[in-house]
């Protein structure tokens, strides 16, 4: 009974998220698109959380779907009326031969990925994990995985996150700030943004013992700014000069100066003394959750504030 | 019986089907950004079916952790991606496109 | 050696960082970093020598659930050449963005992606590779922006857009891998791999992202625009650097992680492509009415020549010929690194001080530049792969084996190839030498041209005469 | 109960998808910032439901998440760039 | 008989979540819809949120669990007048 009311709600999502993308993809308005494509965000989240990824779905919910919605709003924005390019204006037999191509691809796939779940390959990473799991600091296994086991892709993962920063920034100055809002989002953006702080801090805290963590809180935080900014606040919660360039890079910084730290005594790149695991983990998420927030407003302003060249260079221009 | 991890990792396929025929066919820039984002989903939606083992045990937190970096690393293209089109947008201001 | 792997990852990266904090000293911070990355680089390669390839398990932890780093003989090869190009472009840099405001925002991108250059050649975890690729493809595409022109930007956001369905593309070779083998590890999944639809299927995934990132014909069509629109520091790294990162993975996954899987109608496929690419590439180089597209155009060229050598590669069995064929690929990888490097920086200093790139109005630029005049010469001589370039030792291997195994639609393809080579690096020097009544003074500056210069120098001279010792590294230690 | 929490999730889902048709049939700009709200409300409730059901407590803070960004997104939907709007 | 009461609260949830859908779809303009849509969700999520609390034993999860509905109150009351606002700017520019 159980499975079958389970089955319903699969095939539910499933479908769900499939004439979403569907609608997002092909659909007349861009507008229209970039909004179902926030609802398909909010849908794979459920799919994240059905399939007990709490900490996927978090993220989703914060970044995939939330600051990605902002941006892509944002990006619609920016666009110039006349060109309202509409969909598949190919001929028709580019469209049928690229469909029918993916459409192979699919399948081979499908096919693919059905014999490859058949191959027995007995314990996966996953055992690892959980064998490891009570000598990596934390207790949270995604967060073990992340920031202990694989520190190093979490480590350039926030290159990432800063090379793309860099890109928007060397783009040219930023966006136009939005006109000035009303008292009813005042109101709405005075009680918001502390609720998104604390929460923000609540899910940095939990991150080591259950799902939550850097990512998440960051992207809450960087929502908490966007807000800011949405309602004609031309600050953005951020410092200038020297201090937000330091922002923007602690979380690497600090990340790589811990990891090169703990190879005195002839450990390797990243192995932390055991019993220090812990405390060196909250120190770098902390350090991670500073820089990712820093780096998607920033990003969100779409080029360079006066604030990141320094503040002096402000006041003489 | 079909399993639950088969059922979402074909999902998976299906949707990255979706995206890449999308971010193939589209012209339109922000329109290919989403598709690739949907690409992303369906990769990513076949790396949590993987982990899902079943109601009672603990799923695989590896590619959990994968597919989190993954949804970083997908924001962050996007937003390079929308800064381009915004110059790009800027630019074309007085000249007019192809 | 765990210091040294560790030191060839961290400098580029902490240089970005400080460069970011600190944009005021921002030259300063890239010229040391390279430089002392050029240093660690080659520390990390005499280690190799001496005491043989290694992993460096990350974290501690037991294989398969760390990442692992390895050094080997190639790995070493190829950051040593990330290492000298990089520096040359360091140098060239310097002079080249005159204001202040472009060399801020060259600085730390520049940098990261020296870095993931240095993460990829070590990276010996699947995923981890994944991030390095957008790492490294982000940070390209930013670099390629600074061009600032609308055809910059446009070629940027389609690089952007083609790069990031290379690496989902991968991606998904991976996701596939994992669910089959249920590991990320590059040497456990070759150890556990089968010939089956998984790893097939994650075989031509992984390889068409791959070849999507490194623009083999006819997954070409981005890399023209992007590398001659964008400044000619950049194009240089672009054209040198970042699209054999794409090959040399796609030269570790077949060798290593896929022997098994691969199948002779594959390698055959990417041989054809190869050849394709040899002809199209050369043959619309010599079209080219820009300096700066030639050398893209040449680039595409250049690529069919490492996928032909790769499918060589592959269709022969474990032995000498194939160690041979081996140190060959590598040799005419790394002879194009240096040598189209070369070419870009030495572009870039005609630009300059021509005002334009425009071949047919090159006349008198010997009289004006000679060194970079020389420098050009240098680089064609490798392109073409004229006798004591290391390209010329690197095809010879390749037409010999062609040869042998009786494939003389190879040797036709590759001496047509030679042959439009040096009909269009003729044609530019032709042009250079054009005598102009009232040729100006020969200006000489020493920044701007000796990195182009040295540049050339290694891919014709030390990389030809050095080249039995690197055969013999590869040997060795692999 | 576990099943009644189920099927009370996949009805709101399905709930879920009759407030997007409703959507895209009237695609008006103040419908469509009406529909993202409900939306919000129907995935919040969905997350409250599957929390319980797969006795995930984590899931509550997804909800929270979720409900959060619901109204932040109703601000970018409403809020208008300073020059003139290109709706 | 918790369970019974909180299964009816639930049910009665989902009965105005599925009310406030068909507003959506029969009521016949914009100002009318957020009216009657608003209202039923808020009370929707609230019945729901009551049964699921009847579920509960761990404090923290229910204050969370009335958090999330203070919050969704808040926001689409505050939601609910920018809408309106933003529905008769649009009337006025289109007049």
């Amino acid at each position: 009974m159980t499975f079958d009311a389970l089955l319903v709600l699969d095939m539910l999502l499933a479908t769900l998220m499939l004439m979403l993308a569907i609608a997002a993809l092909h659909c007349e308005s861009l507008r229209q698109g970039i909004f179902l494509y926030i609802v398909f965000g909010l849908v794979t989240a459920l799919a994240w959380a059905r399939l007990k990824a709490p900490d996927v779905a978090l993220a989703e919910a914060a970044i995939g779907s939330g600051v990605a919605g902002a941006l892509l709003l944002a990006g619609l924005r920016d666009r110039k009326p006349r060109k309202q390019k509409s969909l598949l204006r190919r001929p028709a037999w580019q469209v049928l031969t690229v469909t029918y191509l993916v459409i192979g691809l699919a399948l081979t796939a499908s096919w693919a990925f059905l014999d490859a779940q058949a191959n027995d390959v007995g314990p996966r990473l996953g055992a690892m994990v959980q064998a490891e799991l009570a000598n990596s600091g934390v207790s949270n296994p995604v967060t073990a995985v992340l920031l202990n086991f694989r520190a190093y892709d979490t480590l350039l993962e926030l290159a990432v996150l800063l090379a793309a920063l860099l890109g928007v920034l060397a783009l040219g100055p930023e966006r136009a700030a939005p006109r000035a809002a009303g008292p009813v989002v005042h109101h709405l953006v005075a009680w918001l943004t502390p609720l998104l702080i604390v929460t923000a801090g609540y899910l940095l805290w939990v991150g080591a013992h259950a799902p939550g963590g850097a990512f998440q809180a960051g992207a809450l935080l960087a929502a908490a700014g966007i807000v800011v900014r949405l309602s004609g606040n031309p600050h953005n919660g951020l410092p200038s000069g020297i201090w937000v360039r330091m922002l923007a890079v602690a979380g690497c910084g600090v990340f790589m100066f811990v990891g090169l730290a703990s190879m005195g005594g002839g450990a390797n790149l990243l192995q932390y003394p055991a019993n220090w695991a812990g405390t060196l983990i909250l120190l770098i998420e902390v350090f991670a959750t500073l820089a990712i927030t820093t780096s998607l407003v920033l990003v969100y302003l779409g080029g360079q504030p006066d604030s990141w060249s320094s503040g002096r260079r402000k006041a003489r221009a | 019986m079909l399993e639950t991890s088969t059922l979402y990792g074909l999902l998976g396929i299906i949707l990255a089907a979706l995206g890449l025929q999308a971010a193939i066919l589209q012209r339109d820039a922000i329109r290919r950004i989403l598709a690739i984002n949907v690409l992303g989903v369906g990769v990513f939606l076949v790396f949590i079916a993987t982990a899902y083992q079943g109601a009672d045990t603990p799923p695989d937190a590896v590619p959990h952790a994968l597919v989190l970096t993954g949804i970083v690393v997908a924001v962050a293209a996007t937003a390079l991606a929308l800064g381009l089109q915004r110059r790009l947008e800027i630019l074309d201001e007085d000249t007019d496109d192809e | 050696m765990n210091e040294a792997m560790a030191l060839v990852i961290a400098l580029p990266l902490l240089g970005g960082l400080i460069a970011v904090a600190w944009p005021q000293r921002s030259r300063c911070i890239g010229n040391l970093t390279l430089l002392l990355n050029a240093a660690s680089a080659a520390w990390l390669l005499a280690l190799v020598m001496q005491h043989g390839a290694a992993n460096q398990l990350l974290g501690g932890w037991q294989p398969g659930l760390a990442i692992a780093l390895h050094a080997d003989a190639l790995s070493s090869s190829f950051l040593l050449l990330t290492a000298l190009v990089g520096l040359a472009i360091s140098v060239y840099a310097t002079r080249y963005f005159h204001s202040r405001q472009a060399a801020t925002r060259f600085w730390p991108l520049w940098l990261l992606l020296v870095a993931a250059l240095n993460g990829l050649f070590l990276s010996a975890d699947l995923f981890n590779l994944y991030v390095t690729l957008e790492l490294l493809g982000l940070s390209a595409v930013a670099l390629t922006a600074l061009g600032g022109k609308r055809e910059s930007i446009k070629a940027a956001l389609r690089y952007l857009m083609v790069g990031l369905l290379g690496s989902m593309g991968y991606l998904g070779g991976v996701a596939i891998l994992y669910t089959a083998f249920g590991t990320l590890d590059m040497q456990l999944v070759g150890a556990r791999i089968s010939v089956s639809p998984a790893s097939e299927l994650a075989l031509v995934l992984m390889t068409a992202g791959l070849l999507l990132k490194t623009a083999l014909f006819p997954l070409h069509f981005w890399l023209p625009a992007a590398h001659s629109n964008a400044p000619a520091p950049v194009s240089a790294a672009l054209s040198a650097l970042v699209v054999k990162a794409g090959f040399y993975l796609v030269l570790r996954l077949w060798t290593e992680v896929f022997p098994e899987a691969l199948s002779p109608q594959g390698a055959m496929l990417i041989g054809v492509l190869g050849c394709a690419a040899i002809l199209w590439g050369s043959w619309r180089a010599l079209q080219a009415e820009r300096l700066k597209l030639l050398a893209a155009y040449s680039t595409v060229a250049q690529l069919g020549y490492l996928f032909v050598g790769l499918a060589l590669l592959v269709s022969v069995d474990e032995g000498a010929t194939r160690d041979i064929l081996f140190g060959a690929v590598v040799l005419m990888a790394m002879t194009h690194g240096f040598a189209k490097s070369s070419l870009f920086l030495a572009i870039g200093v005609v630009q300059q001080h021509a005002g334009h790139d425009r071949i047919d109005q090159l006349d008198g630029t010997a009289q004006r530049l000679p060194a970079t005049t020389f420098a050009i010469a240098l680089a064609g001589v490798a392109l073409i792969g004229l006798p004591p370039s290391g390209a010329f030792l690197g095809k010879w291997h390749l037409l010999s084996t062609s040869m042998e195994m009786g494939h003389w639609l190879l040797v036709l393809v590759m001496g047509i190839g030679s042959l439009l080579a040096a009909a269009y690096v003729f044609r530019v020097l032709g042009h250079a030498f054009g005598n102009v009544a009232f040729a100006s003074r020969s200006v000489n500056a020493a920044t701007e041209e000796w990195p182009a210069l040295a540049l050339g120098l290694i891919a014709t001279l030390i990389l030809g005469l050095g080249s039995a010792w690197l055969w013999q590294f590869l040997e060795v230690v692999a | 109960m576990t099943e009644l929490l189920l099927i009370a999730s996949a009805a709101l889902g399905l709930n879920l998808a009759l407030s997007l048709l409703a959507m895209l049939r009237q695609p008006s700009a103040g419908d469509r910032m009406l529909s993202a709200q409900l939306l919000g409300t129907n995935g919040v409730g969905v997350m409250l439901l599957l929390s319980l059901a797969q006795d995930q407590a984590a899931l509550l803070d997804v909800a929270l998440v979720l409900a959060l960004l619901a109204a932040v997104v109703v601000i970018a939907f409403t809020r208008r760039p300073q020059e003139a709007s290109h709706d | 008989m918790i369970d019974l009461l909180s299964g009816v609260l639930i049910i009665g949830g989902l009965f105005f979540y599925v009310a406030g859908t068909i507003g959506l779809l029969r009521l016949p303009d914009t100002l009318c819809r957020l009216h009657a849509v608003t209202k039923a969700d808020n009370l929707g999520l609230g019945l729901l949120a009551f049964g699921l609390l009847l579920q509960l034993t761990d404090p923290l999860s229910m204050l969370k669990v009335l958090l999330i509905w203070i919050l969704v109150l808040a926001a689409s009351a505050a939601g609910g007048q920018l809408i309106a606002r933003h529905v008769q700017r649009e009337q006025e520019d289109s007049s």
